[in-house]
């Protein structure tokens, strides 16, 4: 008897069983955790192959069938953010072998990688899922792991974020389920094909307000941002970098997925949602500005980098409709690799001189220039110079307004770039002054093996840039961003 | 005046008020209550949305997710409960 | 006329209950309030449980009636008990609230 | 002539806004637990009037039972915490007031304004609900064509089981990461002390374990055909492990966390192997060989029932069991 196992499965279950097998044993966790983690990347891999070769591909599970059942369904859109998921995620394991080292980490080192791994499993199972309420699922997972993820460092600072993401994470999903019952309220099913062509009624006009909104909670859209910076910037490095390089990533995408299959919300409601994300860009900015602590100035700069992404959702108007959610996908792989790089590199940071006080960098006789080094390249990925990913997707943003004149947008992006390039700017000079030191300057501190992971990440950032073509025509196949052209 | 109409209004209701609960309140423990009003109004309407007139059978696909929907928020509430005991642990030693 | 017994029983049931409530409204302290609610409850439920059980049909449904009947009986009694000696211990004596 | 049914439904929506409303406003913590387990079985109750069985058992079971003993224990804790600040700066020493330390009161308007925009929410919700269609398409006529081929005879359990399985595996990992996460959190032996409680709820322990234990098999045994199933005995099965800590005849030991974490993924891996393992022979994962159809789900419900079990009482205990030492800080 042979079991046909498809790679869907694999990239679902793979995880899931590497957590149970590191709760089970956890002294041998580190070593499940990494082996679990690269067997999922290679299913990734076969599953990339499989759709590049004979385009999406569906698993009905329980051979029912949507609406009854459920289906998985992976298109390129789904294979890309996978892709990115466990190529970050990769890496940030690496690097995690070495944050967590420390003699008094045993307890983090043991819940750590469970944690990951469970929420590994939750953001794989988003990518592929094509039932609304099975994604309310999985961001319950998603949520769990990543709250048990933020607290990992025990600190009080710490749990109190974590609670108030928890409050923030429950709250949205809850938001989610209600929007859940008003589309089986209206449609009877709840899959995706269901939702399509569905004429917008009240009903659904609702399930799609509540449906936003419990997602934007998780996303931290501006104004629901108020627990991300203080999450992300309390957690240790490795679970900064996978909550904000990954977790966020996941919500974003079911937003682009619906957007893709919900009726149509009136023009209104998308200049509302752009100017939410416009007022995310700026305030993001100033608070990043008025950031004491490099963490925190990452976090922020997050808020600013989601709102842009919102701002390439709201100029999806009528008008390039596919360019602007090509511009949102790529801006999402971009943020997901280089923030996932600056948080481990500001960790790398934080752990070398032993503080992240921004004003206080500059004074140190200690230079982790691998890491500063790493920083500055995930910065230029993030303001978008080229010949990032970060440009590229900034570039078909804008190029996708200029188009369908949308002026205003095109100057909401460069005030949020110019903003990006000052407040990275402020931790830039930290790292090239050096007439404010006041003990004997030498003691840099080359090339350590933790700074790998996060300069691979940076790499990418910036390289992926220059593959972008490739890129956006693997996004397209099986038609993610609706009809066939 | 049909039962559907009744308990979804009172789902709507209870969905709201624990609405202003999850925004308004300070007290964490109220909090974690307020987002459990929440799940039950959430859960009162896909239980309506599966009612019918009485010789018919209820739709059970929506009963089976108001399930999942409660162990789901249970399990939550139990994370966000242990966060509330330690913080208060950790309070209560800074202190003192 | 067995439905006729039956309502009786029940009608009586829900009176003992009806009692039991405004007691626990009315009564000054948390003693009194318990002695009216356990008695209430004890002879209320059990002759709610006579009515229905002479409606079920069959045997099975008369047992699982009696079984909720016995579980109630012992758990309420259990309960009003912990209650009372919490608040004998707490010194709540008499006190209004 | 209105039905006599629509004044007992009117009364019971009525009661449960009004116990909702109350639960959040009575100023007593401990009154706001025991409204909402009020609040919670007249739910249940109003669940059954709209023939959802399944749901209002697990409702009263895992929604109101658990979370409320999961809220009770919450509160123990916080007093106990807050008792001894009190009697370290000697003010009252047993307060029984929480513990919380009220931050800075919002202002009247800022919470006002919350209010009617949430008023505003609501009506808007209520305008869709009612515009919505009432008894609409769902999914009864695909539901009773599938059933044959499902393996159990009640829908309820086809869905959860088969038709949807792959959502209600997903939910035992929730729980699964619940209690990975709530470990992490906390650890440590106990510190607040268990209440004593006297010979006659011992009494009734030793009454009630196997009786519950009984209920609880036969839930899950009856959910193939009846209203019942693996999280409704599961729940009620947890009632045992919250009994047997209650009465301290079973105290958490750091010896038994080996055996703890195999009750705690026995459910998802037993669910997740049996889920991969039968595609085979044309089949996709989770698609059960009928003739085998009925076996297989027993034995995923009784694993899982097994795991909530376990599960539900530690969420309950609330904290790795780890012998710490004396006076450290158990930070890390």
């Amino acid at each position: 008897m042979s079991v046909d196992i498809s790679a869907m499965m694999l990239a679902i279950f793979l995880p899931l069983f590497g957590a149970i097998a590191a709760f089970l044993l956890p002294r041998a966790a580190a070593l499940i955790g990494l082996v679990a983690l690269a067997l999922t990347t290679g299913a990734v891999i076969w599953l990339a192959r499989e759709v590049w070769q004979s385009g999406a591909v569906i698993l009905p599970l329980g051979g029912w069938g949507a609406p009854l059942g459920i289906d998985l369904r992976a298109d390129g859109l789904s294979v890309a953010m996978l892709a990115l998921t466990s190529a970050v995620g990769l890496l940030v394991s690496v690097s995690a072998l070495d944050a967590l080292k420390g003699a008094g980490q045993s307890r983090q080192r043991q819940y750590f990688w469970p944690l990951w791994l469970l929420l590994l499993t939750g953001i794989n199972g988003v990518y592929l899922s094509t039932d609304i309420f099975n994604l309310y699922v999985m961001i319950e997972v998603i949520a769990l792991a990543a709250v048990g993820l933020t607290v990992l460092s025990g600190t009080r600072a710490a749990v109190q974020a974590g609670l108030e993401y928890m409050y923030a994470s429950i709250l949205g999903a809850l938001l989610f389920l209600m929007g859940v019952g008003f589309v089986y309220l209206q449609l009877g099913r709840l899959d995706f094909a269901g939702l399509m062509d569905a004429e917008p009624t009240g009903a659904l006009i609702a399930a799609v307000a509540l449906m936003f909104v419990g997602l934007a909670l998780k996303t931290a859209l501006f104004p629901l941002h108020f627990w991300l910076p203080a999450a992300h910037a309390n957690a240790t490095a490795p679970a900064s970098a996978l909550l904000s390089g990954l977790v966020v990533k996941a919500a974003l995408y079911i937003v682009l997925r619906l957007a893709q299959y919900m009726p149509f919300p009136s023009e209104a409601l998308l200049t509302l949602v752009g100017m939410m994300g416009a007022g995310a860009v700026i305030w993001g900015g100033i608070q990043a500005l008025r950031a004491e602590r490099l963490k925190l100035l990452v976090a922020w700069s997050t808020v600013a980098q989601i709102g842009l992404i919102f701002v390439a959702f709201a100029r999806a108007g009528e008008l390039g409709l596919t360019e602007s959610w090509k511009a949102a996908a790529l801006l999402i792989l971009a943020h997901g690799v280089a923030k996932a790089a600056m948080f481990l590199a500001a960790g790398r940071i934080k752990d070398e001189i032993g503080h992240d006080v921004i004003r206080d960098l500059d004074r140190s006789p200690i230079r982790p220039t691998l890491a500063q080094f790493t920083f500055a390249l995930a910065a230029i990925s993030l303001i978008g110079l080229p010949p990032s990913l970060g440009f590229i997707g900034k570039w078909a943003l804008m190029e996708g307004a200029m188009a369908s004149g949308y002026w205003h947008w095109v100057v909401v992006t460069m005030v949020g770039t110019l903003m990006s390039v000052a407040y990275f700017s402020r931790v830039f000079a930290g790292f090239l002054r050096f007439d404010r030191v006041r003990a004997p300057v030498g003691e840099h501190q080359g090339w350590a093996l933790a700074d790998a992971a996060p300069l691979t990440l940076a790499f990418a950032a910036i390289g992926l840039g220059l593959m972008a073509a490739p890129i956006l025509s693997f996004l397209e196949i099986g038609y993610p961003f609706g009809v066939a052209p | 005046m049909t039962p559907d109409l009744i308990y979804g209004l009172t789902g709507i209701a209870v969905f709201g008020i624990g609405l202003v609960g999850a925004l308004c309140v300070q007290e964490r423990l109220r909090r974690v209550l307020a987002l459990k009003l929440c799940s039950v109004g959430a859960g009162f309407v896909l239980v309506v949305g599966a009612w019918r007139e009485p010789p018919e059978m209820p739709d059970p696909v929506p009963h089976a997710l108001v399930i999942t929907g409660i162990v789901v928020m249970v399990s939550a509430t139990a994370v966000a409960l242990a966060l509330i005991r330690r913080l208060q642990t950790l309070e209560a030693t800074d202190e003192r | 006329m067995l439905d006729l017994i039956a309502a009786f029983f029940i009608a009586s049931g829900t009176v003992f209950f009806v009692a039991g409530t405004v007691g626990l409204l009315r009564f000054p302290d948390i003693f009194c309030r318990l002695h009216a609610l356990t008695k209430a409850d004890g002879l209320g439920l059990a002759l709610i449980a006579l009515g229905v059980g002479l409606l079920a049909g069959t045997p099975g449904e008369i047992f699982r009636i009696a079984l909720v009947w016995s579980a109630l009986a012992v758990a309420s009694a259990t309960c009003s008990h912990l209650v009372a000696r919490y608040a004998l211990r707490s010194g709540m004596e008499g006190r209004d609230d | 002539m209105t039905d006599p049914l629509v004044i007992f439904d009117l009364l019971l929506a009525l009661s449960i806004v009004a116990l909702a409303v109350a639960s959040l406003s009575v100023r007593d913590l401990f009154a706001m637990i025991v409204l909402f387990i009020v609040f919670g079985l007249l739910s249940a109750l109003a669940w059954v009037r709209l023939s959802a069985p399944d749901v209002a058992l697990a409702e009263a079971a895992i929604g109101t039972g658990v979370t409320g003993a999961l809220l009770l224990k919450t509160l123990h804790h916080l007093r106990f915490v807050a008792g001894g600040q009190g009697l370290r700066a000697g003010s009252g020493g047993t307060s029984m007031a929480p513990a919380a330390p009220v931050p800075v009161p919002v202002p009247v308007g800022v919470i006002l304004a919350n209010a009617a925009f949430c008023g505003l929410i609501t009506l808007g919700l209520a305008v869709a609900f009612l515009g919505a269609p009432s008894a609409g398409p769902g999914f009864d006529a695909l539901v009773a064509d599938a059933m044959p081929d499902s393996g159990v005879a009640h829908p309820v359990t086809g869905v959860l089981l088969n038709f949807r399985a792959y959502d209600t595996l997903m939910e035992v990992v929730v729980l699964l990461a619940a209690v990975v996460a709530v470990w992490q959190i906390e650890r440590g032996l106990s510190d607040a002390p268990a209440p004593v409680m006297g010979e006659v709820w011992q009494g009734f322990a030793r009454l009630a374990l196997p009786a519950i234990v009984v209920i609880g098999t036969y839930l899950l045994w009856v959910g193939a055909e009846a209203p019942g199933g693996a999280f409704q005995g599961g729940a009620v099965l947890a009632a045992v492990g919250l009994l047997l800590l209650l009465t301290r005849a079973y105290v958490p030991r750091p010896a038994h966390r080996g055996i703890a974490r195999g009750a705690f993924v026995l459910g998802t891996a037993a669910f997740a192997l049996v889920a991969l393992l039968v595609a085979s022979g044309g089949r996709v994962a989770f698609e059960y060989p009928l003739e085998h159809a009925k076996t297989l789900i027993l034995l995923i419900e009784g694993m899982v029932t097994l795991s909530i079990a376990v599960t539900l009482a530690a969420l309950f205990h609330g904290r790795e069991p780890v012998a710490l030492p004396k006076g450290g800080r158990d930070d890390t």
